[in-house]
């Protein structure tokens, strides 16, 4: 190997740890969404900052190869310099590349299951708190959320009103075609699907205003299906406003539907 | 550019690759053919699992009458099996003109069968919004007299190809006749237990 | 040769400008507005304007004469809203299609307008038996629902109807979109399909200037 | 009996009337189209099937069928059908030489011809065509998303603005590369006179602009709210503009069914004497894995849209939980076909960047024999991943584990793809042209594509990323950066083999510059808006997000800019620059294809070399084989 050659890969070599460190520690420290508003959202952001800091060598160092290979020994495109040099092909390089690939993806692959059984089981931070999940349902129509509530009675809200000191186990379903609801600062995407109920567990972290959209389309409206007051809020504000809504819903109470899981309401699929 | 030879202006294919891809597509035909049939398997038994608002299977249907299913089932595999008979006849002797009667009469038994599928369907007694049993198996059966009837187009072809001495068939020709309607009769037969008895 | 590429130029302009002519059509196609009526009343300091619409079993004009709609002043389907920023709009439905039902029985109960009621032929209300809606007037992003009452058969007057009556307070300029809730589009899956989905019909747009 | 003696009598007799027809076929075919739609109308309006206050599905649907039919009879392609029914002789040599085209000029790219590279050079047309009519639909859809508030485009046309850039798009895509370059060089590459089944060939074509046509028409209708993938029970709420969905959607899985049939078979039994699946050239390799994943795949596609004809048609509840029927039907049977569908798109790129890299750095491909392993292994795992679309929707959450397994499994046999991509670079003396700085620039974009997918593969990260911009950027990187960056480099590749003239270098490198950067600038900020939460097919979003919204529609513009500026470098070699005498082999290509004389002759070849190689044995300067002669064994030739 030519000592300029030489050079030159070193160069490369050292950009790329530089540029793979850097990134890595900005990507590090980065506030990266969803943030951690919640418990899910604070794992997600954690598989995300880890897949980004995988991710980021592994494309620096592919960039860095290719512009290498290209760039460096390039010719003109009318010039007629062979390289005298033919490889068809080195099956350590080969068995080397598919090895490590396939341990990379294995170890992703891993790395991913675990977090996932952690979301799904029981919250790790919420443990101090002894209580109960609160159960709320997200019921999706076209096209709007309302929320109900069925360890207050069963009333009805156009908005999502959660407290921040307890569990929060989330029943979605719909009334009509799929929607999905989307709690993006809670990193909660669960579809809903008519009949069908769909749960997610959560612990909230953080008090706050936050959107929720739709994000399963679902026709003219499904743009606007978003709502941006969703809140987390203190427990005592939780229960001031849940008694609120409750006058406010008073009217209303006695025609709501006892509260179920799953929907079947009464103007069936084809009307009557 | 004028270094090379023109090529013929007309250019003859090769007889013998041209029966290997007709073979050869014919069973990929089969084979995408299979993932469609399998993707009606999947619908019945999802649906039958899902069984969503218990309207899998409500009340007041019942499967197709079995008599006239069976009919049609019967059909099915003896058209099927005197147009195998008829693809053995041929290989047995090729050349010989001994299997056009076998044929004739496969052909014949074909188009009964279509049409005792087309009565079965229509008097079924099943309207679409009873419920997803109904749904699929309507479906399916259309499906069913659809291929058949493609089973029936194929004999004709074959036939009057023979029979008006234009386009003798060949063995593989047949042999591929043969394996389809083989295929057509396994699924039927596959579509036959699951309507009546998977219920 | 110069003559064919003139003529193969000029026929593309052609064709680009009809696309573009279509295409632009297609996509500005907007219902006829609603102007909302200023008065001298006010309400809480806020200007107080008038809309008046009327809800219908068969809009009778237009490409969809048998979709249930929206009208506006003149019997076109309109369901384009301009008020001004910052005011009251004083609504005027008169409603004369028949009940058929909410599919969210939440959507009965009056919310965000003045006083969380509304008036139904002068008798104030703040609920409605869901099986009786025809439809709902909602605008999710200001918060204002009213479920709009619908006409029994041994009603009265020619043509029956309910007249309903509400004021909600506009925020500053937007767009804010509004729909009804009881899933009147009859013989589609369900009954959000045809009217429910286009503009002009039972989906609108508030346009606050 | 009668007329078989007639017929026998004069057995090569030419048939002026059937010609005349023949020639006359497109016009036949749209005077058919119309007949045919006319008549289902007439048809679906007998009264069988109750309306609903949408209109009359069944109406719409015969009519549409019909008139693909018609078209299709108009164009002559069920004389032969109809006349083996009826067991009339066949086609004579000469009848075949003139379904060829033999003798003549431009005309026969205006009717039922069968030969392979008419039937590509059509699919170029086409291909074109709707690639930017889809990509008008992506300059309106960013135009109005200048402003997170609907401005310009209303509500219901922005769904359908949606929906018709995704469906023209995907349709576009999946016959993209297999389509105008498959069909050309496939055949010519394995040293075949033909495909195997030429008239399903063109049957594949002429399938397309029919579904193309009905799927625009749709806005006359009032289009379809549902986006490509068109989720029941959406669907069966939808207007009219749905069975224009339905029907088309149908015709394309037809055609990529049938496309895929004939490719394999061709590829089976055509091959030259000599010319072992070892010594396949790696495009070809692409195009054969490609063809299997639509022949399996795509059926299903045509019998779910069969069961979603019958739920809007006929009010079956297959879909429609109250009546039993379950929306997660149809996703599953939707993305079982939808996932190998994307694998369509991007296998026949990754042949074909591969069958350039060897041109450019000449030097045989590196690791050949793990690269046709890598796209296998490609093409097999993606019948396994579908539910990947499906991590948030609430079914089967025991199986999330294996889908993010094999989801992620598939980066190692793509990975392959660099690898061999790196390794064939590694130390070469690269030649800059455009179409290499094409193939650098997708392995770049694909490369982003790829990461990204890894991110949408791992379930809990999926949870904050679905359906989001980051979704869509993604999959713009692999289908836009890759499949179209392939394509754009591929026509620039093969154009002077396909028609005798070259795009101007100099232009192309610009092109390329700004194509290249607009793009990635565009979909950058889509992947941040992705991650910062701004949900797919929205008319109205975050205000925040405006300014990255607004740098992205800027970009895109920039880019549709480019992409326009492409077309008129094609145009302006093709028709207005007089008529250059290039160089027959300007790349100095050692492929086969590059040995023909330009225009290839209707039959390819001569006679079929037997003796075979590698066509990337650049150290020796030897093709692997040259047409029109036998050659003697070559160093390293001999089959293997």
């Amino acid at each position: 190997m030519p000592p300029r050659r030489r050079t030159l890969i070193n160069i490369i070599a050292g950009t790329w740890a530089v540029l793979a460190a850097a990134g890595d520690i900005a990507l590090n420290s980065l506030p990266l969404p969803p943030g951690s508003a919640t418990d899910i959202a604070g794992s997600e952001t954690q598989v995300i900052r880890i897949l980004a800091m995988m991710a980021w060598p592994i494309f620096v160092a592919v960039v860095a190869g290719l512009v290498f290979t290209l760039y460096v020994d390039r010719v003109a495109p009318d010039a007629r310099e062979f390289d005298a040099q033919t490889l068809r092909g080195n099956s350590r390089v080969q068995t080397m590349w598919i090895a490590g690939s396939t341990t990379i993806v294995l170890g992703v692959a891993i790395f991913g299951t675990i977090t996932l059984a952690n979301d799904t089981t029981v919250p790790t931070v919420a443990q101090a708190v002894p209580n109960t999940p609160l159960e709320v349902q997200v019921i999706a129509q076209q096209w709007y959320f309302t929320y109900r509530y069925p360890s207050f009675g069963g009333f009805e809200s156009a908005h999502l009103v959660i407290p921040s000191d307890r569990e929060i186990e989330f029943h979605v379903t719909s009334l009509d075609v799929t929607h999905s609801f989307w709690f993006f600062a809670a990193g909660v995407k669960a579809d809903a699907v008519p009949e069908h109920d769909n749960s997610v567990d959560m612990q909230p972290l953080k008090t706050g205003t936050y959107r929720i959209e739709c994000s399963e389309l679902c026709g003219i409206w499904h743009g606007s299906m978003s709502d941006d007051n969703a809140q987390i809020v203190s427990a005592g504000d939780f229960n001031t406003w849940a008694q609120q809504q409750q006058q406010l819903d008073a009217p209303i109470m006695k025609f709501l539907p006892p509260y179920s899981h799953t929907y079947v309401p009464a103007p069936g699929a084809y009307g009557s | 550019m004028t270094a090379l030879p023109q090529t013929p202006a007309i250019h003859e294919p090769d007889p013998v690759v041209r029966s290997r891809s007709l073979i050869l597509g014919s069973r990929l035909m089969l084979g995408a053919n299979l993932t469609a049939q399998l993707s009606f398997l999947f619908a019945y038994l999802y649906l039958r699992a899902n069984n969503n608002n218990g309207m899998w299977h409500p009340d007041g249907v019942s499967p197709p009458p079995i008599g006239l299913a069976v009919t049609v089932l019967v059909l099915q595999v003896a058209a099927f099996a005197i147009v195998w008979a008829a693809s053995s006849a041929l290989n047995r002797q090729p050349g010989a003109s001994g299997f056009v009667r076998i044929l004739e009469l496969g052909l014949i038994v074909g188009v009964a069968c279509l049409a005792f599928r087309l009565f079965q369907i229509t008097h079924l007694g099943w309207t679409p919004d009873k419920g997803t049993y109904v749904d699929v198996s309507i479906l399916w059966f259309f499906f069913l007299a659809a291929q058949v009837f493609i089973g029936i187009l194929w004999l004709i072809k074959l036939l009057s190809g023979q029979l008006r001495r234009t386009v003798p068939v060949t063995v593989a020709d047949l042999r591929s006749a043969a394996e389809y309607w083989a295929f057509v009769t396994v699924v039927s037969l596959g579509v036959f237990l699951l309507v009546q008895y998977v219920t | 040769m110069r003559l064919r590429v003139a003529f193969l130029g000029l026929a593309l302009i052609i064709v680009g400008a009809g696309i573009a002519l279509f295409v632009t059509l297609y996509l500005i196609k907007t219902p006829p507005a609603v102007t909302a009526a200023t008065t001298n009343n006010s309400v809480e300091g806020l200007p107080v304007v008038n809309v008046t619409l009327t809800t219908v079993g068969a809009a009778g004009t237009g490409p969809h004469p048998n979709w249930v709609a929206y009208l506006n002043d003149n019997g076109d389907p309109s369901t384009y809203i301009h008020a001004p920023a910052n005011s009251v709009i004083h609504m005027t439905i008169n409603q004369q299609d028949s009940a058929s039902g909410l599919r969210n029985e939440y959507f009965g109960l009056v919310r965000g307008t003045v006083d969380n009621s509304m008036k139904v032929n002068g008798k104030t209300m703040q609920a409605i038996d869901p099986t009786t809606a025809a439809h709902t007037f909602t605008i999710p992003d200001l918060g204002v629902s009213v479920p709009l009452l619908g006409v029994t058969s041994d009603q009265q007057g020619n043509p029956p109807q309910n007249v309903v009556e509400f004021d909600f307070k506009v925020p500053g300029p937007g767009l804010y979109r509004w729909q009804c809730f009881v899933p009147c589009g009859a013989g589609t899956l369900y009954g959000n399909g045809g009217p429910m989905q286009t503009l002009g019909y039972m989906a609108g747009e508030l346009v606050v200037s | 009996m009668v007329d078989a003696v007639a017929v026998s009598k004069t057995p090569a007799a030419p048939r002026p009337l059937s010609r005349t027809l023949h020639q006359w076929g497109l016009l036949l075919g749209v005077i058919g189209a119309v007949l045919g739609f006319l008549l289902g109308y007439f048809l679906g309006g007998l009264g069988f099937v109750d309306n609903n206050s949408n209109g009359s599905n069944i109406q719409i649907l015969l009519a549409y069928s019909l008139s693909a039919v018609g078209f299709l009879a108009g164009m002559g392609f069920f004389n032969r059908l109809i006349g083996s029914l009826l067991g009339q002789r066949p086609p004579t040599l000469a009848d075949e030489a003139y379904l060829h085209g033999e003798g003549a000029g431009l005309s026969r790219y205006f009717r039922l011809t069968v030969d392979h590279k008419v039937i590509g050079m059509q699919y170029v047309v086409m291909i074109l065509f709707f690639l930017f009519a889809g990509g008008l639909g992506a300059m309106l859809i960013r135009g109005e998303l200048l402003s997170p508030q609907p401005s310009y485009v209303t509500p219901e046309s922005y769904l359908t603005l949606v929906g018709l850039h995704s469906v023209i798009m995907i349709f576009m895509a999946s016959a993209a590369i297999i389509g105008p370059l498959g069909n050309y060089f496939v055949p010519i590459m394995i040293g075949a006179r033909n495909m195997a089944f030429p008239r399903l060939e063109a049957l594949t074509f002429w399938l397309l602009p029919p579904a193309g046509l009905i799927l625009l028409s749709s806005v006359f209708l009032g289009g379809f709210p549902t986006g490509w993938t068109g989720y029941a029970p959406l669907s069966d709420q939808a207007v009219l503009g749905m069975d224009a969905y339905l029907v088309a959607f149908g015709l394309i899985g037809l055609s990529i069914m049938l496309s895929g049939l004939n490719m394999i078979t061709t590829v089976i039994t055509m091959r030259a004497p000599g010319l072992r699946f070892t010594k396949l050239p790696i495009f070809v390799w692409g195009v054969f894995i490609t063809s299997w994943l639509g022949l399996l795949a795509a059926p299903v596609l045509a019998s779910v849209i069969l069961m979603e004809v019958f739920d809007r048609t006929f009010h079956a509840t297959l879909f429609v939980p109250a009546g039993g029927g379950t929306p997660y039907l149809w996703q599953n049977l939707f993305w079982f076909f939808g996932h190998p569908e994307v694998y369509i798109f991007i296998i026949p790129a990754f042949g074909l960047i591969m069958e350039m890299l060897p041109v450019f750095t000449r030097r045989p491909l590196w690791g050949y024999r793990v690269a046709v392993g890598g796209m296998l292994g490609v093409g097999v795992l993606s019948f396994f991943v579908w539910q990947h679309h499906l991590f948030v929707s609430g079914i089967a959450p025991a199986l999330r584990p294996f889908y993010m397994f094999s989801t992620e499994a598939i980066s190692v046999p793509t990975g392959i793809i660099f690898l061999v991509a790196l390794g064939t670079l590694w130390r070469a003396r690269t030649r800059f042209t455009v179409p290499m700085l094409f193939v650098g620039a997708f392995l770049f974009n694909f490369l982003i594509g790829g990461l990204t997918g890894v991110f949408l593969s791992d379930v809990p990260a999926d949870f904050s990323l679905h359906a989001s911009y980051f979704v869509q950027a993604h999959f713009h990187y692999t289908i836009m950066g890759g499949e179209v960056f392939a394509l754009v480099g591929g026509l620039t590749y093969y154009l002077p083999k396909m028609t005798g003239r070259q795009l101007n270098a100099r232009a192309g490198r610009r092109q390329f510059w700004v194509m290249f950067i607009s793009f990635n600038s565009t979909f950058l900020c889509l992947l941040a808006v992705g991650m910062l939460g701004m949900t797919r097919r929205v008319i109205s979003y975050q205000p925040e997000l405006q300014g990255l919204n607004i740098a992205a529609s800027i970009s895109a513009f920039v880019l549709g800019a480019s992409m326009l500026f492409w077309l008129g470098m094609i145009v302006w070699s093709l028709i207005l620059r007089p008529a250059l005498a290039t160089q027959k082999n300007p790349w100095e290509s050692l492929g086969i294809e590059w040995q023909l004389p330009t225009p290839v002759p209707t039959y390819n070849f001569d006679t079929v070399p037997v003796t075979w190689a590698l066509p990337y044995e650049y150290d020796t300067g030897q093709p692997a084989a040259i047409p029109g002669r036998t050659q003697p064994a070559l160093a390293g030739g001999t089959p293997t």
